[in-house]
């Protein structure tokens, strides 16, 4: 068993062990899921620590058949596109949890059983080769973050966890099917049936035309709704607000990053052509997405929907960076992946730390924080300028990647997303000053300033934020090489399938 | 002299068509039952036809195993009709509603 | 018949033997009486002791080959099925076994009738002429209308037998009927022979009537209407039993009649399957979506789930008959379970049936509500369980066999179906526990749990082995016929 | 080799001293915290002149940006993407140097000065350290080598200016006013970010290096590449220099401790845009109408923020827009290509505009905090050293020979003149108009009744702002000495070296006898302007006036009702409609759906009425169709 299956096994059997504890020995329960995911953070950090920059290729691969009789293949797999969100997903866990045992009193067993169950979904996502697989962790962490919202979340929680479920899964459906077609394409171009993606893209699909965009849109609105792409965000409002913070942190940070990381992982090597000809189309949408994001964050009263629409906001950078299709953007938007992860992330947690001193989520009952709570205050805003994509923070290196590679490939684009960054200046003032500046509220004078274990959560997230935006180095030469080749090989296939006659299109049509 | 044989078959389609209607329109259960038989025993008209039309003597064999099923399904249907009337003092099959939805 | 054919059905053999001495025994242990209030250790041991004696037979014996000049048949096909219906009997035994005497069930006829079900669906399953499978149906049918009734002093009981009877001697009849007419045009009722012959108008319509009377029993639209009502109706462990054994049955005898026996005429039955497929899909799903009691909502899901098997037979082939059988297993592991769970519950004696009595589930009961969980991701077809792999292997054949629209329409409708059943998860996860609804602990009923789950996790995370006896056994079958 | 240590050591040092400040100030004792965030910047403006000492005497490496000697310092690679790299570089020459003493010298006065103006304050040490980490900034800025990296002192200097207007943040003006200062300057650094872009689609990098080494090859003369850059570039310079239309957020700047106002929004980081473009002339002058906008904008907004001076009550507001008037001067020359008149503005404006701003801020310290002209008068009997003070100021600020702002204006108005009239015309009427407000303010504060009677206790401030004010003064009138002349380049320009001028030719000097003229006639103005002062406000003989023209200048022409009405209104209005929108429109169409599917859940359940005549009709319609399939086939 190589690393990148512990890293999958070991959240089980973390949640097997807690499921052997008792349910009243809260403690050692919170023990068990803090333990497992520092574990899997140990793992992941090694396999980040170890991995090749140079290398396009795969790294720390492993290859089992699953079941041969269909071509499912257990295939895991790390490059440049994913190894870091692995690092990023591991990294969360144990902050999440950890603030979940300052933030939820009771009921820790469920809750640490679904996270863990919850992690493996994730890291299994990000590491998963064959399509069927990636499919089962992309559908396996719907469930435990369906119950992590309907059962912990706030009084809203069963419409905002079904709309999600529903929403997210409606996309996903789609998928299903297409994945299904690509591998019946590749069949007919190797004869071979398999679901195994390098396997499939060892030759061009050479599929092209209507039916390539089908399939293409098929696996786009599966992506699209979980990052989520206006129009197809609405199940994100809700959601972000009604799920305890610490769980809208991973659904934040972690879930959506998913639906970026499927377009770069399916979409552009296997449907090049398509995501050329839909590349206008889709940056619109992202235009529009951080634009209409940021006004509407700008305007809401509760600061969980206020964060819930500018990161989706932010989530529209990186949808144009990556159909920029050029080589800043895209590095741009990896980088922003994981910037998003950690910047958002931190909001999140901090604005749960917050509701967990008065209760309230509306930005109209605070005031003054900063007063009573100054290291909290500064947290906050440390967090906000990354956020806002202050140089200097990580926020930085992702957008202005993003929107210098998008400049060369759609100027005017560029420049309208530009504005999103004053936008996201405003919004995130508006939250900060709402909250901390001001008149000290009744009350908040004596709100309480970090904990040493609160602290302790929101430090390496603040570390992470300076040292990627010093020094982003490790970051970006991990995933060059990869996005170098994935875009060469698209531009290949895509001349591939220009000058070469078209195959026939059949499967998926009525005969 | 003998019935030529699609008079047989329509006979037949007649007779199933009949009790097809009675499992319509009629209300009680046991007229609703003697419908089906109906159809069953037109059924078994069609095989004897067929058997003689195409020679072969499964037919009539096939008519044993009919006769035998709307038999047992006489003997189970009448218990539960039974019961059904003890339970409810009634056989009307529009009165059975209990359960819809 | 010689002695070789009686060890080909040996396995129907045992179980009609252990129905009869099942009976015997009881009747002749309790003097009589109907309404026993003591369990019935030896009709229980009796009837699983049959079931798995069959299952060795069954699985362990190998021995392939038609008997009864043909009439029946023998191949891996039949074993595949045969392991459905059994693993049915066997879980059905298993769920009862608490149920019976707490509501003073007869636990003779019952567990006869059980048994008798089973060897119907199993001769569905082996059958090689439409007189074998007109045979199988009824067996399986007629236990089951005398099972749904069982519960005699419970009018809804009564009624969904009444209903289930008229209704299914209803579609029977027209079954017969196609009998008929293709005996009428083809001259036998050998399913290789009909295969072979000249298609025509009259073969047609025979064909449609046969089709009637196996989507009755495998409650496809708009043959569907009675089901509901009976799985209400029936009492809960014939319910369960009745909603796994059937579609069993059903579907062992569509797909030996349209993909192995009518494979050339796919061109005509592929579209008219799969739009009955996509409609019983709509139907069912959208039905169940605000059902607030259990039995009727899984009733619905059940007409759902008859719709997604019906993709594989509309889809043909050897890969839509295999995934059709992989999935008949799958769906009696995943259904069986999810009623198990149920039958550990219990509102004031009576059966807790609507969707609050799970309220506070996970709480009393940690691993019950944990495994309602997993049986009701499965049924919705999520990942990490077997139903998601059954729905992938039927979405594949459907479009291996160019048929896009069943499974498109197959993942938006489960998209739907989530919705149901995860209100059910949630349901049994949060709250707090109703006062009047009991948790019986039952070592039989937690057994039938613990294969159930292993089931669906074992198809789930390792299918390989399974899909290639399927496979192997779908092919063996096609070429059978050919 | 000690110029790359030191170089390093400029920016690193205020940002140890924030480090020290920030992280374990609140268990420091006051004086700690001065020690340190003066220590910092004291030894970051010692290293600054080392490093000066070191360029005069090392010989330079190369003739890289400015046509002078340069010195190189890479730190290590940034970003980079492909062909983008991004190294963190400094770049030591003449021009980043002078700015680094100017930022140095004035920062560590008001360091020194804010140890007295803001004792007794309990966020003493987050002030200090916001305000090292301000100097770390801005020393970045200036000694950054390549546009991207100086946006992170860019962006730096602007959100420590954010921090520090908002400084008491429980103030609700004050916080609104830092937001307000952020959001505005960051819309003009969305032009100076897409100038990096074009930038590196020009260059394809940012380095000052090459952009001056390869804009005549890149950049057609008065070509589109060139004009977009220089006015996307100008669009960042506007934001951040107060410049109109994006002046709005100095004057509520004014909020923040006086220190503050007098460093950074007088001194320092507001003449970031004016840095800028010296620093990237060479591109600039690439671009002839741009060039043009710049200058009108500066001429205008230096006319129309003196007016708007004229008539406020508010003694730092009038500053502050006195400050936004001397940066249109700033402007107007780098806009006629007068790069080190620019430059040399900008260090005698640093002087004597942090000189005004301290005295402004012991009077207010002397009064309690209190900063409304109309509430003052007669402080000179009480405050006659500060009185002193704001006087060498004012008459700095006036024009009035031989200060400082006397040179350095004369040198813009006449290099104005050369290039166009109508901008000298209108810098020598906003002489006149700047001569007539500073009168106007220092008779309201200085002169007249004492309008606090008995109650005062005011008096002049402890040495240690004493001290920082009388060193400026005595820059403010030495510092003409560092570009005064009339036929020689001045002691700054020749340190910057003719290399400002590359690509516009060698300098034209006027005539001795013209520019005589000139001198004269804006003395001439200066002087006018103060008497028509005198007379209005301490004589009070000539009265009057427009009213309209008093309700449009204490309106400030009306430019922020217009841009309530024109922008903010608006984008709030869109931004609840979207609010609402997106609940009711996109929302709603998909939980429409999901109704709709419901409702016909619910329709298909009545389907199932119980009656068994119903279902075996289902039955039967079921038969038909299947058979009416297969017979058809």
């Amino acid at each position: 068993m190589g690393p990148l299956t512990w890293l999958i096994a070991l959240p089980l059997l973390g949640a097997a062990a807690a499921a052997a504890v008792g349910r009243d020995r809260e403690r050692a329960l919170r023990m068990v899921g803090l333990v497992t995911s520092v574990l899997v953070f140990a793992i992941a950090a090694l396999v980040w620590g170890r991995f090749a920059p140079g290398a396009a290729s795969l790294q720390f691969e492993e290859h089992a058949p699953w079941v041969p009789g269909v071509g499912l293949v257990y295939h895991l797999g790390v490059d440049g596109l994913s190894v870091s969100l692995v690092a990023l997903t591991a990294l969360l866990f144990p902050l999440a949890l950890g603030a979940a045992a300052q933030q939820l009193a009771g009921r820790a067993k469920g809750f640490v059983i679904t996270a863990l169950l919850l992690e493996t979904g994730m890291l299994g996502t990000f590491m998963a080769q064959d399509l069927v697989l990636f499919y089962v962790f992309w559908e396996g962490m719907l469930i435990p973050m369906y119950f992590l919202i309907a059962l912990w979340g706030g009084p809203g929680r069963a419409p905002a966890a079904m709309k999600f479920l529903l929403y997210t899964m409606a996309g996903s459906a789609l998928m299903l099917v297409a994945l299904v077609a690509v591998a019946f394409a590749g069949e007919r171009i190797a004869g071979r049936f398999t679901f195994d993606l390098p396997a499939l893209l060892a030759r061009p699909l050479g599929l092209g035309g209507p039916y390539e965009s089908v399939l293409f849109l098929a696996f786009t609105a599966a992506f699209a709704i979980k990052m989520p792409v206006w129009p197809l965000h609405t199940w994100l409002p809700d959601a972000y607000a009604e799920a305890p913070p610490v769980v809208t942190m991973l659904l934040a940070s972690v879930m959506a990053k998913a639906g970026a990381y499927g377009l770069l992982r399916f979409c552009l090597p296997l449907f090049p052509e398509a995501m050329r000809a839909f590349g206008p189309l889709l940056s619109v949408l992202a235009v529009i997405g951080i634009l209409y994001g940021g006004a509407i964050a700008w305007a809401q009263g509760d600061m969980r929907r206020l964060l819930a629409y500018g990161s989706m906001s932010h989530m529209g950078f990186i949808l144009l960076g990556i159909f920029a299709l050029n080589l800043p953007a895209l590095q741009g938007s990896l980088i922003q992946m994981i910037n998003h992860g950690i910047s958002t992330g931190a909001l999140f947690l901090i604005a749960g730390m917050l509701i967990a001193r008065t209760g309230r989520a509306d930005t109209d009952g605070y005031g003054g924080a900063g007063a009573g709570a100054p290291t909290l205050a500064a947290a906050a805003m440390i967090v906000a300028l990354s956020s806002l994509a202050l140089p200097g923070t990580n926020g930085f290196i992702g957008e202005f990647l993003i929107l210098l590679g998008t400049f060369q490939a759609r100027p005017a684009a560029a420049v309208l997303a530009a504005f999103g960054v004053v936008a996201a200046a405003a919004y995130l003032l508006a939250f900060i000053g709402r909250i901390f500046h001001g008149p000290v509220r009744d009350g908040l004078a004596s709100m309480g300033d970090l904990r040493r274990e609160e602290l302790a959560i929101l430090v390496p997230l603040i570390a992470v934020i300076f040292w990627v935006g010093l020094y982003p180095r490790p970051l970006l030469a991990r995933s060059e090489a990869t996005v170098r080749a994935l875009l060469a090989n698209a531009a290949a296939a895509q001349t591939a399938a220009r000058q070469g006659p078209h195959v026939a299109a059949g499967g998926g049509t009525s005969p | 002299m003998t019935v030529p044989a699609p008079y047989h078959l329509a006979l037949s389609a007649v007779l199933f068509t009949l009790g097809m209607v009675g499992v319509l329109v009629r209300r009680s259960a046991l007229v609703v039952f003697m419908s089906i038989e109906v159809m069953l025993n037109a059924v078994n008209l069609a095989f004897v036809t067929f058997a003689r039309l195409r020679g072969v003597v499964d037919g009539q064999l096939l008519v044993f195993f009919v006769l035998v099923v709307a038999a047992v399904e006489v003997v189970i249907g009448l218990a539960i009709i039974v019961d059904v009337f003890r339970a409810m003092e009634t056989v009307d099959v529009d009165d059975v509603d209990l359960l819809r939805g | 018949m010689s002695t070789a054919d009686l060890v080909l059905v040996g396995p129907e053999l045992v179980l009609t033997i252990a129905a009869v001495v099942v009976l015997l025994q009881d009747a002749w242990a309790t003097g009589g009486v109907l309404e026993p209030q003591t369990p019935r250790p030896a009709a229980v041991w009796g009837s699983l002791a049959a079931v798995g004696l069959a299952l060795v037979w069954d699985v362990g014996g190998r021995r392939w080959g038609p008997a009864f000049g043909g009439m029946y048949v023998r191949d891996q096909f039949t074993m595949i099925a045969d392991l459905a219906a059994l693993a049915a009997a066997g879980l059905g035994i298993l769920l009862s076994s608490a149920y019976l005497p707490r509501v003073r069930l007869p636990a003779g006829e019952y567990h006869a009738l059980l048994l008798l079900a089973t060897v119907g669906a199993m001769v569905m399953a082996a059958s090689g002429s439409l007189i074998t499978l007109f045979l199988g149906l009824e067996i399986l049918s007629f236990s089951l209308y005398v099972l749904a009734a069982i519960a005699r002093r419970s009018r809804r009981s009564l009624e969904a037998g009444l209903k289930y009877l008229l209704l299914g001697a209803f579609a029977t009849a027209f079954f017969a009927y196609g009998i008929a007419l293709i005996f009428g045009a083809t001259g036998s009722i050998d399913l290789r022979e009909i295969g072979a012959a000249r298609p025509s108008r009259l073969l047609g319509a025979g064909i449609a009537l046969l089709t009637v009377g196996l989507a009755f029993e495998g409650a496809l639209v708009p043959f569907h209407a009675w089901a509901p009502d009976v799985y209400e109706g029936a009492p809960l462990p014939v319910t369960a039993f009745m909603s796994v054994v059937a579609k069993v049955g059903a579907f062992a005898g569509l797909l030996r009649v349209f993909p192995l026996a009518l494979a050339h005429l796919a061109g005509v039955w592929g579209p008219m399957l799969a739009a009955i497929a996509v409609v019983t899909m709509i139907l069912g799903n959208l039905a169940a979506l605000f059902q607030t009691n259990l039995k009727r909502l899984l009733a619905y899901s059940g007409i759902a789930h008859a719709g997604y098997l019906m993709i594989g037979v509309a889809a043909g082939g050897p890969a839509g008959t295999w995934s059709v059988l992989f999935y008949l297993l799958v769906y009696v592991a995943m259904n069986l379970g999810a009623f198990g769970v149920l039958l550990l519950l219990a509102r004031q004696g009576m059966e807790a049936d609507r969707v609050e009595d799970l309220a506070g589930l996970s709480g009393r009961a940690p691993w019950a509500a944990a495994a309602l969980v997993l049986f009701l991701v499965s049924l919705a077809g999520l990942p990490l369980t077997a139903g998601f792999i059954a729905k992938l292997y039927l979405f594949r054949a459907a479009l291996g066999a160019h048929q896009p629209v069943p499974a498109l329409v197959g993942v938006l409708t489960s998209v739907v179906s989530v919705y149901y059943y995860l209100r059910v998860a949630s349901a049994a996860l949060s709250g707090g526990a109703p006062q009047a609804v009991a948790v019986l602990r039952n070592r039989l009923v937690g057994a039938a749990l613990v294969l159930a789950t292993a089931g669906v996790l074992w198809l789930g995370l390792f299918p390989a082995g399974f899909t290639a006896a399927v496979q192997q056994a779908a092919r063996q079958a096609a070429a059978a016929v050919r | 080799m000690l110029i790359p240590v030191l170089a390093v050591l400029v920016p690193t040092l205020p940002l140890a001293g924030w480090a020290l400040n920030g992280l374990w100030g609140g268990r420091f004792t006051r004086r700690t915290v001065a020690i340190v965030a003066c220590g910092a910047v004291a030894a970051a403006f010692a290293a600054a002149a080392l490093l000066l000492w070191q360029i005069r005497l090392a010989p330079p490496p190369g003739r890289a940006p400015a046509g002078g000697p340069s010195w190189i310092v890479d730190l290590y690679s940034w970003i980079g993407a492909g062909s983008i790299q991004v190294p963190l570089r400094l770049l030591v020459d003449p021009l980043s140097v002078a700015m680094a003493l100017v930022v140095g010298g004035v920062g560590l006065l008001i360091h020194v000065y804010s140890v007295g103006y803001m004792d007794g304050d309990p966020g003493c040490a987050r002030y200090f350290a916001y305000l090292n980490l301000f100097m770390a900034s801005m020393f970045w800025l200036v000694l950054a080598g390549n546009l991207a990296a100086m946006f992170i002192g860019w962006e730096g200097v602007g959100l420590c200016s954010y921090l520090l207007i908002a400084f008491w943040f429980t103030r609700p003006a004050a916080a609104a006013a830092g937001v307000k200062a952020f959001l505005v300057t960051r819309l003009g650094d969305v032009g100076f970010l897409l100038g990096i872009f074009v930038a590196f689609g020009v260059f394809g990098t940012t380095d000052f290096g090459v952009m001056t080494r390869d804009a005549g090859a890149r950049l057609a003369l008065g070509g589109g590449a060139a004009t977009a850059l220089a006015l996307l570039l100008f669009a960042g310079a506007a934001g951040k220099s107060a410049q109109l239309p994006l002046y709005v957020w100095l004057p509520d700047a004014m909020e923040g401790p006086t220190p503050v106002s007098a460093l950074i929004h007088a001194a320092t980081m507001v003449t970031a845009g004016v840095y800028m473009i010296v620093r990237l002339h060479a591109v600039f002058l690439r671009a002839p109408a741009a060039m043009d906008l710049i200058a009108a904008v500066g001429a205008v907004t230096a006319i129309f923020a003196a007016a708007a001076a004229l008539v406020e009550p508010d003694l730092k507001r009038v500053l502050a827009y006195s400050t936004i008037s001397q940066l249109g001067y700033m402007f107007l020359a780098v806009g006629v290509g007068a790069f080190s008149a620019g430059i040399f503005h900008l260090t005698s404006h640093a002087f004597f505009k942090a000189l005004l701003f301290l005295a402004a801020g012991a009077v207010m310290h002397a009064l309690g905090g209190e900063t409304d002209m109309r509430r003052m008068g007669g402080l000179a009997r009480r405050l006659p050293r500060t009185t002193a003070a704001f006087a060498i100021g004012a008459l700095a600020l006036a024009g009035i020979p031989p200060l400082s702002g006397f040179f350095s204006k004369d040198l813009i108005l006449s290099e104005a003149f050369r290039a166009q009239a109508w901008l000298w015309a209108v810098g020598v009427a906003a002489a006149g108009l700047t001569a007539v407000y500073i009168l106007r303010a220092f008779a309201l504060t200085f002169l007249g009744a004492d309008l606090r009677g008995a109650e005062g206790t005011a008096h002049d401030p402890p040495p240690s702002m004493a001290a920082p004010m009388w060193i400026l003064a005595g820059l403010t009138v030495a510092g003409g000495g560092l570009g005064w002349s009339f036929t020689h380049p001045g002691i700054l320009e020749r340190f910057l070296l003719t290399g400002l001028r590359a690509g516009a030719g060698p300098p034209a000097r006027a005539g001795g006898a013209g520019e005589g003229t000139l001198v004269a006639a804006s003395v001439l103005v200066a002087v006018a302007g103060i008497v028509v002062g005198w007379l209005v406000y301490v004589r009070r003989s000539l009265r009057g006036g427009v009213p309209a023209l008093a309700g449009l200048l204490s309106h400030r022409f009306y430019i922020e009702e217009a841009y309530a009405v024109g922008v903010i209104g608006p984008v709030r209005a869109l931004a609840r409609v979207a609010a609402v929108a997106d609940r009711t429109v996109t929302d709603a169409a998909v939980m429409g759906l999901a109704r709709a599917l419901g409702r016909s859940g619910q329709a298909l359940r009545g389907l199932e009425t119980g009656y068994l005549r119903h279902y075996a009709a289902f039955v039967l319609v079921g038969v038909l169709l299947i058979l009416a399939y297969w017979v058809s086939r």
